[in-house]
């Protein structure tokens, strides 16, 4: 197996604009809608996302040519989950209102389709390094996302971003926008602002 | 009770008023036209050349293959020409065109007589030898409708008398002027295929030839009148027989799969014609209304030129947009005024430049008026989806083959989508596949 | 001489698009007469407001997204018209722009406009509104003839005379009290074929029926709340019904159990508008199940057993 | 009258996708076709209703006893792993008819969060058996449910003119949003 050197850049930054796997792959959905309902949370989410990430692409990595291919499925699996298990403790420890708001989404990234995805994807043919900024590049990405979505709805829904009051105390906030339809809609219009504007920049392009 | 079947659309709102009471009246031209097309199957071979002369009820075209007629001169006179032009649906095609020298010499006639007594087993053949087909507009060979394959049995003929089109109101006269050549012609039939039942099936709107009609049958063996409801299309074949007879034509099949014949009232009048006088078809009547001065229903002899007609009626009332053969909902479009009529050419109807001008097709609004319209049951609203997307094989799957192209969803559509027309294509699209397929095996 | 050439049929019937729309926002005119009766100028402002910016939101999508520029087809009148009727009279006029923007933008002119919303787009709005504010679509009903009531929110099958609740001399949104003046839509509705009788009939009916057996009266049963607006001009959007009538049949006696049931059990004063938006959902797989006859095939089937 | 009431709040009111956003990977991806989507539906069920009865028996008897806790989630997901790899080879020896038409289905299950989800739910809302049985069946019905409507609209949206900007996810999301939207009509439907 020859392996070709990733240029570390471009793997980092192809998981944060050309792959974000939130808005061009459009996948985790499940965590990407649940928890936006403030920015703090979407925050908290992609953090955690990112440090599971992290942690499995390198381990992954560092293990593909031990892992048999027939259970490497199952084996990714109980990297990625030892990782949340990890994550989840430390929140309960030191972040419990996180803890609490992030609820069961929290043990849900073990089936994030993204970090298994990844796993799969990349770590399984990359080196580490490339792994590990490949899995950071990915969960930055899916951070970023998740902020601006729950960033959106929170100023929406409540008027405020991080808790602080944007809009002033006349602002009738819009509850619909931190109910669940509110976050299918933000999400399904900001994509579709998203494709607008690289479409017309690839109109540009030509 | 009137019958009628479900589905349907009243377009005729007003529009036959103007003709209805007008007598039929003669008109003959000093040339015709004769075209070797005028029925379904290969065309007629012409057996005249220029510059014979001809009589009245003279072989003029030699039938040709299974569904064949032969075409009879319609006047006396000189051959001026043989040639090919372009008809109605714009292929070339022979044309005998003659010039009339009204003298009305007519060619020796062979009567059978009464149609009660003649022999059953020499109607079909004399009705081949007359020309007959579809006078309603379908313009198929009689003959080859009345002989029954083996194997099937006819209980039912039905004389089609509803005349649901818009504008033409020549059965109507017909059914007025000539009611007992009606009821003998379809007792021709009936005594052809030994059926003891015969059926007239006449919309509400016409009761004077309701009336005729009835005194017509009084006296006469199995045949009845019934009454319908006026709606269109009340005259399609597969509409009549549901509602004359409560049977329905299975999917694909003829009429005679549920024991029916169903005979046209003009093509009945013909066959009694050809019965009791030998007469061959040289003549029937058509219906001339819209944007002409003096809308009229003339008796023309076949092959009369649509400009002399006009011209016959007054002339145009006003600059002519759009000229078709038939009524508003299935008629033929014509290029232009000079192209002849033929045997199965009920009506001429002239539209002004604004009638003609068809509206912009816009946006569908789902309102479902074309599903509750549709005399079939069909779904036009999701055929139109795939017939747009040029997915022949899903519209078949919707059963656009059964679409019997009515109109009636096209009519009552408000968003003015050209429904029917794309079932036109996806019906000719899918046999053209089906004919492919049967070639390659 | 220069003949058209085109395919049959030759005619059309005079209803078009543009005719049906006007039909119903003729329709409607009487229900906003009695609403500006009985509330006054404020109910008018909201009606215009509500108008003014659906056929602002549907020129803007058409101009911005280079379309051909349809809003004579008075679809987008109706929608800000409809809108503008179920709302409660002292409804801000932000509100209804962000309603009127929501219902012509997101829930019509995403889905490809006219005639592939999904949705009717008048109740989706109101349906947002309600989720996002719903203090103020549940209050604000003590303007006009009602300045001095002491009312909260839609008095539903609360004790009011039948006449009360025909005439409308009840609080309520806007075009939804007077039940004479919606009789009279209806009746010019069904005059000039634009609708046929059956979703009203039965949805009314379904209702009555199931609010008795569960204990209301059945003519307050379809006289209070807004179910007659809803059954008369919201569930016959032609955009969001089934096809067949047979899927009408089965759309209309859902929402007719819906609304008793949101009436009953849940936790809104008034479903008719989810009970429609929900049956709108099921609408497009009510019309896949195969009721309907096609001429010509049972017999084909009997005789091939 | 609780249990029904129970199983009605499932499907209605607490709809896994538009209420809890669980299992939205599926319900995105796997329901442009009514037929499939419905075998999508079925498939879960199917595993929802075997995956909470076994976690639940995990959690109960061998990892609390243990205390064991922590190791929840990476028990519950090789549990759900094991199962949907069992429920495969099962089917495909004794039902092949039901299998051909579920199958492929079936591997995409383990990673539907719906499953995992339901599985932790029940530990954390403290279910008993039959809830957590009831629980995933019923929550996995309101999927099903939802999925099958969503496949309806969205086949009719195959026709519609949206913008290519909208086409494929945007228009699904929201469409489901307006979906989520009237479902909220059933809120306040079941008062437990």
């Amino acid at each position: 197996m020859s392996e070709k050197k990733p240029n570390v850049g471009k793997v980092f930054l192809n998981g944060i604009i050309t792959e974000n796997p939130t808005f061009r792959l459009v996948l985790g959905t499940c965590p990407t809608l649940a928890v936006t309902t403030s920015a703090i949370n979407g925050l908290g989410m992609g953090a955690a996302a990112t440090f599971v990430l992290l942690g499995s692409n390198i381990v992954i990595s560092a293990l593909r040519k031990i892992i048999p291919d027939k259970v490497r499925i199952p084996a990714f699996i109980v990297v990625i989950c030892m990782f949340v298990t990890i994550i989840q403790l430390v929140m309960q420890a030191y972040l419990p209102s996180l803890y609490e708001s992030l609820g069961i989404f929290l043990p849900l990234i073990v089936v994030n389709c993204i970090i298994l995805g990844r796993a799969e994807a990349f770590a399984s043919k990359n080196p580490v390094i490339a792994s590990a900024f490949d899995g950071l590049g990915m969960g930055i990405g899916f951070t970023l996302a998740l902020t601006l979505i729950g960033c959106i709805r929170e100023l929406l829904g409540n008027g405020s971003v991080f808790g602080i009051n944007l809009l002033g105390a006349g602002y009738q906030p819009m509850l619909l926008m931190i109910l669940p339809a509110g976050g299918f809609l933000v999400f399904g219009l900001l994509l579709g602002i998203i494709n607008a504007l690289t479409n017309r920049k690839k109109g540009d392009a030509k | 009770m009137k019958a009628t079947f479900r589905g349907g659309v009243h377009p005729a709102h007003g529009s036959k008023r103007p003709t209805q009471a007008l007598a039929t009246r003669d008109f003959v031209s000093d040339t015709v036209q004769i075209v070797m097309n005028m029925n379904i199957g290969a065309p007629s071979k012409p057996c005249v050349k220029k510059g014979d002369h001809v009589k009245v009820g003279q072989v003029i075209g030699e039938p040709v293959g299974f569904l064949g007629l032969p075409v009879h001169a319609s006047v006396s006179g000189e051959v001026v020409a043989v040639d090919a032009i372009p008809y109605l649906t714009g292929d070339m095609v022979q044309s005998v065109t003659i010039k009339n020298d009204f003298q009305d010499e007519w060619e020796e006639l062979h009567p059978l007589g009464n149609v009660e007594k003649v022999d059953p087993a020499q109607i079909i053949p004399a009705i081949k030898a007359a020309g007959i087909c579809g006078m309603g507009g379908a313009s198929f060979p009689t003959h080859v409708k009345l002989t029954i394959a083996p194997g099937k049995k006819c209980e039912y003929v039905l004389a089609n008398g509803a005349e649901c089109e818009t504008h033409i109101t020549c059965d109507d006269r017909l059914m007025q002027e000539n009611a007992t050549r009606v009821v003998d012609g379809l007792r021709a039939v009936m005594r052809a295929l030994n059926v003891s039942q015969g059926i007239i099936g006449i919309e509400d709107n016409k009761p004077a030839a309701i009336a005729a009609m009835q005194k017509a049958c009084q006296g006469r063996h199995g045949v009845r009148v019934q009454v319908m409801k006026t709606k269109y299309p009340q005259g399609g074949e597969k509409q009549l027989i549901k509602v004359l007879t409560g049977r329905e034509v299975p999917s694909g099949g003829l009429p005679i799969d549920c024991g029916c014949v169903v005979v046209n009232v003009g093509t009945c009048a013909a066959i009694a014609d050809a019965i009791i006088d030998g007469k061959p078809v040289i003549d029937r009547i058509c219906t001339v209304t819209g944007a002409v001065r003096s809308p009229a229903n003339l008796r023309l002899r076949i092959g009369t030129i649509t400009e002399d007609i006009i011209g016959e009626c007054g002339g145009y009332s006003t600059d002519p947009g759009k000229i078709f053969f038939g009524g508003a909902m299935t008629g033929m479009c014509l290029p232009n005024d000079q192209l002849p009529m033929a045997k199965s050419t009920n009506g001429i109807v002239v539209f002004t430049k604004e009638e003609a001008v068809s509206a912009e097709e816009s946006p569908c609004i789902r309102c479902s008026k074309c599903v509750d319209a549709c005399p079939i049951g069909l779904n036009p609203y999701d055929m139109k989806i795939f017939a747009d997307a040029e997915k022949w094989d899903v519209c078949k799957k919707k059963h656009v083959m059964d679409c019997m192209l009515c109109g009636a969803c096209a009519f009552i559509c408000p968003a003015r989508r050209w429904l029917t027309p794309s079932f036109k294509i996806a019906k000719q699209k899918i046999a053209e596949q089906a004919k492919k397929e049967a070639a390659a095996k | 001489m220069s003949l058209i050439l085109s395919s049959a049929p030759h005619v059309r019937s005079k209803a078009n698009t543009q005719r049906l729309m006007l039909n119903v926002i003729i329709a409607l005119l009487p229900s906003l007469a009695a609403g500006i009766y009985y509330f006054g100028w404020r109910a008018a402002l909201v009606v215009g407001v509500s108008v003014a910016s659906a056929v602002a939101a549907e020129f803007i999508w058409q101009k911005l997204s280079r379309q051909k520029v349809r809003v004579y087809d008075l679809s987008a009148v109706v929608t800000g018209l409809l809108l503008g009727l179920i709302v409660p009279p002292s409804a801000p006029w932000w509100m209804m722009i962000i309603g009127s923007f929501f219902a012509i933008m997101v829930v019509k002119q995403l889905f490809g406009g006219i005639g592939d919303n999904f949705l009717n787009p008048a109740l989706a709005a109101r349906a947002l509104l309600l989720a996002s504010w719903p203090a103020l679509m549940t209050s604000g009903y003590n303007i006009g003839k009602f300045a001095d009531a002491t009312s909260s929110a839609t008095p539903l099958l609360a004790g009011a005379s039948y006449m009360d609740l025909l005439l409308g001399n009840v609080t309520g949104a806007i075009g939804e009290t007077c039940k004479i003046a919606i009789l009279l839509g209806f009746i010019w509705l069904l005059v000039t074929r634009t609708i046929r009788f059956e979703i009203p009939a039965a949805i009314l009916g379904t209702a009555a029926l199931l609010g008795w057996a569960l204990g209301y009266d059945p003519l307050t049963t379809v006289l209070s709340g807004g179910l007659l607006f809803g059954a008369v001009f919201m569930a016959t959007d032609y955009v969001t019904t089934p096809m067949r009538w047979e899927a009408r049949a089965l759309y209309a006696v859902g929402v007719g159990i819906i609304v008793v049931l949101i009436r009953k059990f849940g936790s809104y004063p008034e479903g008719v508008t989810y009970a429609i938006l929900l049956m709108n959902i099921a609408g497009p797989l009510f019309d896949r199940i195969p009721m309907h006859r096609i001429y010509g095939y049972t017999k084909a089937k009997k005789e091939g057993k | 009258m609780n249990v029904i009431l129970f199983m009605i709040s499932c499907i209605l009111t607490n709809n896994f996708i538009f209420n809890k956003f669980l299992g939205c990977c599926p319900f995105l991806g796997v329901s442009s076709k009514v037929e499939t989507a419905a075998s999508m539906g079925i498939a879960v069920t199917f595993v929802m209703t075997i995956a909470s009865l076994f976690a639940w028996m995990v959690n109960a008897w061998v990892l609390v006893p243990l205390e064991l806790e922590y190791m929840q989630t990476i028990a519950f997901i090789l549990i759900i792993a094991g199962l949907v790899q069992f429920v495969e080879m099962f089917m495909k020896k004794s039902m092949p008819a039901l299998y051909s038409a579920l199958g492929i289905y079936l591997p995409l299950i383990t990673t539907n969060c719906a499953v995992l989800g339901v599985a932790t739910l029940n530990v954390k809302e403290g279910y008993n058996l039959l809830f957590s049985v009831l629980n995933g069946t019923f929550s996995a019905l309101g999927f099903l449910l939802a999925i099958v409507l969503m496949a309806g609209v969205r086949e009719r949206l195959e026709s519609s003119k949206i913008p290519k900007c909208m086409k494929g996810f945007p228009i699904s999301l929201v469409t489901a949003g307006l979906m989520a939207m009237a479902f909220m009509g059933f809120n306040g439907l079941v008062k437990l």
